[in-house]
């Protein structure tokens, strides 16, 4: 987690909503919007609107294959998306490879690091008790088909994982470490830091999902020291289907191909296949090229602020969430994190949470309710799931004072 | 009790009336309202066999076939849910298997303005007309051997 | 293949130019783009770009899991979406499984259907010659996994395929019959009625590639039998990073889940975890909303064509462009169908295909040269590859005879 | 033989011409007539090992020390292509490992108007220039142990 300076420049919250069309809409016959479910998906800033229609307006080709100069025009903008992702989080060109999304990224390195578990004495992998499903499952699945062990950090009462339990469960029969930078139902930042440490001092692989991390701090995958690291673009301003895996240059090297077709081929005969080297051995087939592109505007828009004072702002929201809340009875929050990443969750006594969103949707406030695809986190707090708020970059305080009044009528109505 | 009504003008009825409330928050009032009039859920059939599958909150679903006609008793755990569910069977509640067969596919979108419940997967509205259907199936199979 | 009706309407393609924005660009210093790489990835009409922009202006949200109305309306546009897909082949929505393309529609099923080789008496999979790399790659990857056999019906001179082989290689030890509808290569319709029947008749499942088929004829799954059909949008007007698999709800049922995630599982233990039904089973994470979206706009273009006046008109090019390769010398047809696709691969004696590909370019003629993805094919036909010219809907008969005149210039310059 | 220019004049040079010639066919013209100037390939040479990889026609570059300078044989099937790499051999003919190790990182890109043939996968202008600086890369080795 970053310092949150106290003297990072003021967001001009006003003027970026004005980039995103979306937050200017109203719902239920003029409610004016009130987005507060960034978590399961960010808005999108007029440049990466822009920039998608542009790219079919002016230049659609596919990219590698061709010959003439759509297609390379296509080559240069997708192979700069390359280099515009790796830069922002200090990777190399080389190391980014396209993929969907966080899931798809998270399967791409299941399955192809599956081979760990097959021989050797390194029989497990360690995951926390605050995966999102998505850094559960593929892992499962490679556990029913290999034996490997599922090993769990625990979480404790203020949603922060058991350190003391980590450190004795990675060791050194460890093949991997997986870990969630940002919890996306609790808001908690993990300390990536030490726990890299810990994997790599076992001889461990350490991976991080920065699927909510990615938006609202800077990321350097040589700071975490990180082998692979997975995020989707569209929790970071950018669009749907296209996400990205950083795997190392040595760890990539080592890794079988995932899916076949063409681009990650060099040769096919129906006797031999050879496969292509670096980040194109993983993407079979005609990429997302619009995705991609729209991903590197979004990351660069993204960089256009002053990460210190986006930080300072969704602090300052994530503060007044958590104090409003805990100021009001029978709110339970889950996890008592004090950090930036405008995520807090909660429920009410004798409240279901269900209840509760559809109550403040019907003012116009988008949260989420229920498991957030965190099952196993979601059942340890409450039984009948939780109320998610998430705030973004463009979340402004009237909407967090908004929030609260709506959820006051609401706990009127529903006590 | 069967409604003199059939399942189509109900709906309807039952769409034209939530439409004149002004707004969702006395949508979601009227619609609490029907959960509360529910008769109690017998806590014999409290069991994993009559959960409704795809709701977000849990909602259970016991149909009994006498004279001919399906009656339903119907629970959740969360308030607006359970009146959805009592909005349901108050459509469905004690008909025929061949009425409730019979009966249009588009239940959902006809309850109008509660098409943003059945659009949204996790209300289960969806679900427990599925469910209500599948019973009718079970039942008619059963009346007609 | 249809039936050229002489009688259909003739189409409006200046009209239809009108709507394709990209169509009216110039390259290298203002020459006319002449686009005729179609079968590598269509142009997108205004309505599929502002199809997307509007969904992200006003709608979007993530699907199914929320209970706020921007959720809601997003799950009923994604579903709308699917249904409409669904309707366009005459599949019904339970059957479509939206993924990032063909070849990962085809890396879907080779893995979900590889059990099919690990037990019984089934152990070969029947593809042919004219396969593209991505209906062939997969298939070795599951034989290597598994020890499944590959047989290949072969391609003859014209570039048919060899039915004779095909019904003698096709028996009861085999599970899988997957076959390109059109080659992208040749241009050529295989006989998918007569396919799917061989297959049936013997027990097997009958996959169809109809990435190439897609944009230029009604398919109705029921009429040609199949079990699964695949194609991608980005090859019928509509955006990348998005494609379908339709799956007959009988196979589905069978199939065990691909990628593991959110909304793909019903609950999640960190002990057992149990998956959804239907075609969420095969969607982990988040899917790809603005695509699907895009697709389903996409697809009502293409519906809204008069589909007898379509074939009609790439019947005429595709003609064209045989007749007069064919009346120069020295220029050998790659396979010689008289059909409506639109695709034509010719080599020239003693010229590189890709210093044809180069120079057409110089003119503004956008070709493709190579080996087009599909290499044990090519190779057959030529070493240095071939130079494939593709028409679509939008191609204009001036823009053919641009093309010859542009070939001979190249022609004069390169011989 | 080396040219008394810098492998960035030389570059900058190239590209300036190749940029005043009116159209894409005309420098493909050019880069043709190069291609034509190129001493012939030694046969012996035409083997697996020296085939550059990631271009769509079969390109061949041999690499020679003599007196701490390194000479390039090159051919290509396509005659474009084979022009392109007597254009990138003519840039860095007959110098020292050093000096190719140490020339621009830039040099498709400052070919200017190639640029469009740089980014073209196929044409492999970008696999040329990284085999060349492979080859670099071992001879300087060799000569400095
Ligand atoms: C016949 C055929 N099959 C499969 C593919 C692969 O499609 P995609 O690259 O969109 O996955 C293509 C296009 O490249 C094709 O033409
Ligand atoms: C922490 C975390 N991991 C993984 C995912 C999965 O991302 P996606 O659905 O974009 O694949 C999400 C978002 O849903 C997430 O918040």
């Amino acid at each position: 987690m970053h310092r949150v300076e106290p003297s990072a420049p003021l967001l001009d919250v006003a003027a970026l909503r004005t980039e995103f069309p979306i937050l200017h809409r109203t719902v239920h016959g003029g409610k004016p919007l009130v987005y507060l479910d960034n978590a399961a998906t960010t808005q999108k800033p007029n440049v990466v609107i822009d920039t998608i229609a542009d790219f079919y307006r002016n230049h659609n080709a596919n990219a590698h294959r061709a010959g003439h100069v759509l297609g390379s025009e296509v080559t240069t903008m997708f192979e700069s998306a390359r280099r515009r992702v790796a830069e922002s989080i200090g990777a190399s060109a080389e190391e980014i490879v396209f993929t969907r999304g966080t899931t798809e990224s998270l399967n791409l390195l299941a399955a192809t690091m599956s081979g760990r578990f097959e021989r050797g004495h390194r029989r497990n992998i360690v995951i926390s008790e605050m995966e999102h499903h998505a850094n559960i499952v593929p892992w499962q699945m490679v556990r029913d088909r290999t034996g490997a062990e599922i090993r769990v950090i625990p979480v404790d009462d203020h949603g922060l994982l058991d350190m003391q339990v980590a450190e004795q469960i990675i060791d050194d029969s460890t093949a991997i470490v997986s870990i969630v930078h940002v919890s996306n139902t609790l808001g908690t930042a993990n300390d990536v830091h030490r726990l890299s440490a810990m994997a790599h001092g076992v001889g461990a692989e350490f991976i991080v999902d920065a699927a909510q991390s990615i938006s609202g701090m800077n990321i350097d995958v040589n700071e975490i020291g990180c082998d692979a690291l997975v995020f989707s673009a569209h929790k970071v301003y950018g669009p749907m289907g296209i996400g990205v895996a950083f795997i190392r240059g040595r760890l990539m090297e080592s890794l079988p191909p995932y899916q076949g077709g063409g681009s990650m081929i060099t040769s096919v005969t129906f006797d031999k296949t050879t496969y292509a080297e670096g980040p194109l051995r993983f993407e079979a087939g005609t990429p997302n090229i619009e995705g991609a592109i729209g991903l590197a505007a979004a990351l660069s828009w993204r960089d256009s602020l002053d990460m210190s004072s986006v930080i300072a702002h969704k602090h300052a929201l994530t503060l007044s969430l958590t104090s409003g809340l805990a100021s009001r009875e029978g709110i339970r929050l889950h996890g008592t994190h004090q950090g930036h990443s405008g995520i807090v969750s909660f429920s009410v006594d004798g409240v279901h949470s269900q209840d509760l969103g559809l109550m403040l949707d019907a003012h116009g406030v988008a949260v989420r309710t229920g498991h957030h695809c965190t099952m196993p986190l979601t059942a340890r707090f409450s039984t009948s799931g939780s109320v998610r708020v998430s705030a973004a970059v463009y979340t402004s305080t009237d909407e967090v004072d908004f929030f609260f009044s709506a959820l006051d009528r609401a706990l009127t109505v529903l006590r | 009790m069967q409604s003199t009504k059939t399942i189509s003008e109900l709906t309807d009825e039952i769409g034209a009336m939530l439409e004149a409330l002004p707004d969702w928050e006395e949508r979601f009032g009227a619609i609490m309202a029907m959960g509360k009039e529910l008769a109690p859920y017998p806590e014999e059939f409290r069991r994993e066999d009559f959960i409704v599958k795809g709701c977000q909150s849990q909602v259970w679903l016991y149909p009994q076939l006498a004279d001919g006609r399906i009656h339903f008793s119907a629970d959740s755990d969360a308030l607006i849910v359970k009146g959805l569910v009592a909005l349901v069977v108050r459509i469905m509640q004690d008909r025929t298997p061949q009425e409730i067969l019979a009966a249009p596919k588009d239940i959902a979108e006809r309850l109008g303005l509660v098409q943003h419940l059945s659009q949204n997967r996790s209300s289960g509205l969806a679900s427990m007309l599925k469910q209500i259907r599948l019973y009718a199936v079970a039942f008619s199979m059963r009346t007609s051997s």
